[in-house]
């Protein structure tokens, strides 16, 4: 088992395999919740399940997460599932994130920046966010991970499901500044084509076409049959709307919201900006025929429309890039 | 019973005293008589549910429904409770309160029976009663939401007071009330400051009231007003019989020459002043069925329901409702020879309406007309070229009402009346049922004797056999010229005007191609080519006669790769392309770039 | 040695932008375009060895193509792309577009 | 058309005398040498394409070699044999010579 996994979930459930007692509840708990491949028939009586759930609250079980980028992270999150299902706040809290607490700030450059700067590669218009993907395509990964997706997701060759796997991919292997650089990049007010460029990097026609938007509630549904979105969709509800009962998005706390709003990019609950001119981001469904759980649906809206500490985080952040990618940029400085 | 809101929350400082109360919940009626009795889950949790902890510090009165310390949380407690937080900081201690006699399982808490209880924790004491600011003592950040049942007995379901913070500093005075309450269906008690219904509501008169709630705080003389909103959202029941909106509940389907699967003949509506049950459940609630035994009928029809949320307007206010479009659509082709009229009823019934009148009738007058293959009492006459190539399209034969025509099978047949002379052949068209007359054996055009021709054209509905006939004379026009020696077999493949209009190709009809001069803007659906026909090639559609050789029209037809800047067609084609378009049909290849690509210059390579 | 190996038949890059590639697509975006250039080795094959001389000696007379200088003859393998991949890019009306084989991905000397 | 197609890259044939191959043989002995030459248009890339364009456009700058003048790049297949076959032949002292590979018996148009 590589090093990546020690500490993950996969490591906990390989100790837990070993122990009879733990071994039986955490069998058991499998049939509970179809989420790995092995599991056919689902107990009727629930309360077993709960049972077995809190015999393992002292395993390292239930407190064992999953890392960003590790291999067979499908696995390591069916685990975390498997054990954390029984506890969820009714069907719209899904309690804490499986992902670990990751170290962000390492300090990062743009290389080839100062080839842009220095005009080598001539740079007709100054629209930053031309700018940020003229730099992903100067970096090699960047740039590969970037034409992956854009070949899947091109007009009269777009393959939804293939292009929304390859999003994935292209957000957990390049290096974070580069994803947020053409996602956050900064656009004058009223530069419609620097709007449309952000708005359109990640194809969103082809990734989640909103002809005729499905029902919110639908949409938090389908996210939750699948392990990826379902892992996503914790995480961004708790570092971007839990974690600050009191609304205050101090600190780090920003940079982390961001990096769980990037995760859902490439799952069923993809967030885009609402219109070329405005930094206002929105998950493509509606309300139309929530009968009684109106509130619950236009929750789910407000989660991204109307989160004061996710629409502080992305200001801040095109903040930081604007000083960054303008001409008159200082030397690279570690990212607070 | 239920709560009067789905999630509570208040403040948590370490150290408030044993006894300090947090906060009531309040929980409503479903029927007069029922008494609440609130039980607090054993176990609080963190942000990571897998890691609740025995409830040892709070604690709650059944009958009022006061939340209140049992024990005070001092700063050791908090470590323990953090320590179980995925290394995170405690910021939020949750609680569940359950209101069901019958205990609910715990992990399964969701309103209306089980409400969550947000503590935030403040990881000081609490805070000296004159430094607090006047909003810390009229209402908390977290925002106040409420839910009622439409139809339900009124009752109290809000209490304004902060109790920790009044509790801590009690000669503080200061008052609540909803504004402009005179005229609400709410009222707040200056003494309890309660918030209470004055009757019972109904939601399809009004379903949401954004309400403003002013508290008003005195310290000494100085007062301190603030408001906040006080949203109060109507939850619906299903009390609504469904109806006809202005009345209509029959209408008349005709069938004539639209005889295809899918065809929408009529569509009636039903309007429920409900939004329950919701679009995801309205399939199972919403069940209509079709009255009738007629195995035809069964066969050939069927009924859509497709429900649509929608709003009308209640005295100033938006109230949600759902139209229900019914429609009668044809399940399959119906032959020409059909013809029938009846009355198909159809039975709604909204399962979840417990009233009269939750189940209606809607009825469509059926009229299945028969429909004849017939030309229009006119002979054709057309004139051909001598040097027309093959495939020359010479013109087009239409029944009656041709256009009218969908999911008919009409199917075009040419017989020769003249001896020395028959070039001709006729493809079928299906979408627009018509026939194309084209040049099939150009051997025969060449002979001088050959100076016209004379066919007898015959439709035919394959299904029914029916048939309808009528004669087509060609004048043979012109003087054959022998073409031009090494042209190609397709007009695509020349690259400029001059080698296009010096050949011929299959599908010309003077026996030389047509340059199409392009606009030259970028890739553009006016993309200068060699065709056949300026009239039918390109023009975005591989028609029948195209299709049957790829030289023809590769413009139009081609699956195969396009080299150079250009976009493909829906399912075939070029739709727009960079400059001049050239195909090679036998390499299932098409180039499009701009004319002044010639050959590159006989670089270095050569010396 | 190296220098001798710059000058062989290799991959090249060039950062060229969409509207510069001549295939009608509008997009200021920057693609790195792949292309094979450089020497082939001379095969001393007897046929190309006539050939050169052939050529060299003006025994071969070459029939003219009408605007298009001399016809081509090649007296030694030519320095192609083996291996194409294609190329995506936004344009201008912001959306996706992919042209197949537009860049070389790797190169051998052909014939 | 078949009277463009002369212009395609094809086998074209020329009477040499054998002295003339510049092998070193000696006979006036008279042989059919077959080479291939033309354009090859329709086998061309969005590569080829681009690369021409890019050449004419004098947006490809190329490296010069030391004395050959520019860096050899081509944007077009290039039309070379694809077989060869051997020629016989008598010398001055008579002897039957057979050279091999020294005419090409197919082209094609390659990468």
């Amino acid at each position: 088992m590589d090093s990546m996994s020690t500490g993950t979930c996969i490591n906990a459930k390989t100790l837990c395999l070993e122990d009879f007692t733990c071994s039986t509840s955490f069998l058991f708990l499998e049939t509970c919740f179809p989420f790995t491949v092995s599991a056919t028939q689902k107990p009727e009586n629930q309360e077993d399940c709960l049972k077995a759930a809190q015999q393992l609250q002292n395993n390292s079980l239930s407190t064992c997460r999953c890392l960003w980028r590790m291999k067979n992270q499908d696995n390591c999150l069916a685990i975390y599932w498997t054990i954390h299902s029984p506890y969820g706040f009714g069907h719209y809290d899904l309690g804490g994130s499986p992902y670990k607490e990751i170290v962000i700030n390492k300090p990062w450059k743009f290389n080839h920046l100062d080839l842009l700067e220095s005009g080598s590669v001539s740079q007709s218009s100054p629209d930053l966010c031309l700018k940020s993907t003229t730099l992903c395509t100067l970096n090699d990964k960047c740039n590969k991970l970037r034409l992956a997706y854009g070949e899947v997701c091109s007009v009269a060759r777009c393959q939804p499901l293939k292009c929304q796997q390859e999003l994935r991919v292209f957000f957990e292997q390049v290096a974070d500044h580069y994803a947020q650089a053409l996602l956050f990049c900064p656009c004058d007010d009223g530069d419609d084509a620097c709007g449309a460029r952000r708005r359109n990097t990640f194809a969103p026609s082809c990734a989640s076409p909103t002809r005729d938007p499905h029902n919110c509630l639908m949409l938090w549904n389908m996210c939750l049959q699948d392990l990826l979105c379902r892992s996503r969709l914790a995480d961004f509800q708790m570092h971007c709307i839990h974690m600050d009962p009191l609304v205050t998005c101090v600190g780090t706390q920003l940079h982390r919201c961001l990096k769980a709003y990037m995760g859902l990019i490439g799952t069923v609950m993809t967030p885009n900006y609402i219109s070329n001119l405005s930094t206002e981001v929105a998950v493509g469904c509606s309300c139309r025929g929530s009968g009684n759980q109106l509130e619950e649906c236009k929750h789910i809206q407000d989660s991204f429309s109307r989160n004061p500490c996710l629409t502080k985080a992305i200001k801040t952040q095109m903040q930081f890039y604007h000083q960054r990618l303008s001409k008159s940029s200082p030397p690279a400085i570690s990212q607070e | 019973l239920y709560f009067s809101r789905d999630t509570y929350s208040e403040k948590l400082y370490i150290d408030e005293p044993v006894g300090t109360p947090l906060l009531y919940v309040h929980a409503l009626q479903d029927a007069r008589g029922e008494v609440p009795h609130f039980r607090l889950g054993q176990h609080l949790y963190s942000t990571y549910r897998s890691q609740p902890h025995k409830n040892d510090w709070f604690q709650i009165n059944e009958d009022t429904g006061l939340l209140y310390l049992n024990q005070s949380l001092d700063q050791r407690a908090l470590e323990k409770l953090s320590a179980r937080n995925g290394g995170f900081p405690l910021l939020t201690i949750y609680l569940q309160v359950f209101l069901s006699p019958k205990p609910l399982r715990e992990s399964d808490c969701h309103w209306p029976s089980c409400a969550k209880v947000m503590l935030s924790v403040i990881n000081t004491t609490m805070p000296a009663c004159s430094s607090l600011k006047p909003r810390e003592f009229c209402f908390l950040e977290t925002g106040l939401s409420f839910r009622i049942r439409e139809n339900k007995p009124p009752g109290t379901f809000h209490q304004f007071r902060l109790l920790p913070v009044q509790h801590l500093c009690p000669n503080i005075s200061i008052s609540y009330q909803l504004l402009g309450e005179e005229a609400l269906p709410f009222y707040s008690d200056k003494d309890t400051m309660e918030v209470n219904m004055r009757h019972s509501l109904d939601r399809e008169e009004k379903e949401k009231y954004e309400l403003i709630a002013k508290c008003t705080v005195w310290e000494g003389l100085r007062e301190e007003v603030v408001m906040v909103p006080f949203p109060v959202t109507v939850y619906d029941e299903d009390d609504s019989p469904p109806n006809f909106p202005n009345g209509i509940n029959t209408a008349n389907a005709v069938v004539e020459y639209k005889r295809k699967e899918g065809t929408v003949l009529a569509v009636l509506q039903v309007f429920d002043a409900d939004v329950v049950p919701s679009s995801v459940d309205i399939p199972r609630k919403y069940i209509h069925t079709m009255l009738t035994s007629d195995p035809l009928v069964n066969e050939f029809f069927r009924v859509e329901h497709s429900p649509n949320e929608t709003s009308y307007n209640s005295n100033g206010s938006r109230v949600r409702a759902m139209m229900h479009d019914y429609k009668l659509v044809l399940n399959r082709s119906l032959p020409i020879t059909e013809s029938h009229s009846f009355q198909l009823g159809v039975l709604v019934n909204d399962t979840d309406y417990q009233g009269p009148g939750g189940v209606l009738h809607l009825y469509f007058n059926v009229t299945i007309l028969p429909v004849s293959i017939r030309f229009p009492n006119i002979s054709y006459s057309f004139s051909v070229n001598r040097n027309a190539h093959r495939y020359a399209q010479i013109g087009k034969v239409c029944i009656e009402n041709c256009k009218e025509f969908h999911g008919v099978n009409i199917t075009y047949k040419l017989q020769s009346l003249s001896v020395n002379c028959t070039a001709l052949g006729i493809i079928t068209t299906p979408e627009s049922t018509t026939g194309n007359l084209f040049v099939n054996d150009t051997s025969m055009l060449q002979r001088p004797e050959c100076t016209g021709m004379k066919y007898l054209v015959i439709a035919s509905d394959r299904q029914s056999k029916k048939q309808s006939r009528t004669t087509s004379t060609i004048s043979v026009e012109g003087n054959f010229f022998p073409e031009e020696e090494g042209c190609p077999i397709s007009c695509a493949v020349n690259k400029r005007r001059s080698e296009c209009e010096e050949c011929g190709g299959l599908g010309t009809l003077m026996g030389t191609c047509q340059w199409r001069q392009g606009d030259g803007k970028g890739i553009s659906k006016n993309y200068s080519t060699c065709t056949p026909s300026l009239k039918t090639c390109p023009d975005g559609n591989c028609d029948a006669v195209e299709s049957r050789d790829l030289h023809i029209c590769p413009q139009d037809c081609i699956r195969g790769d396009i080299i150079g800047g250009h976009e493909r067609g829906e399912w075939r084609g070029i739709k727009a392309g960079y400059g001049v378009c050239n195909c090679f049909p036998e390499k299932k290849k098409c180039f499009c770039e701009p004319d002044d690509d010639k050959e590159p210059l006989c670089d270095e390579v050569c010396r | 040695g190296p220098r001798r190996a710059k000058l062989d038949c290799h991959l090249r890059t060039e950062l060229v932008r969409v509207h510069e590639l001549g295939l009608g697509h509008d997009s200021d975006e920057l693609i790195r375009f792949q292309y094979c250039s450089g020497a082939c080795p001379k095969v001393r094959s007897n046929h190309d060895i006539t050939l050169a001389h052939l050529l060299r000696t003006g025994r071969l007379r070459l029939p003219t193509q009408p605007g298009r200088g001399s016809v081509r003859v090649l007296s030694h393998p030519c320095c192609r792309p083996t291996a194409y991949k294609a190329v995506s890019f936004m344009d201008v009306s912001n959306t996706w577009r992919t042209v197949d084989s537009l860049s070389a991905a790797a190169c051998g000397c052909l014939g």
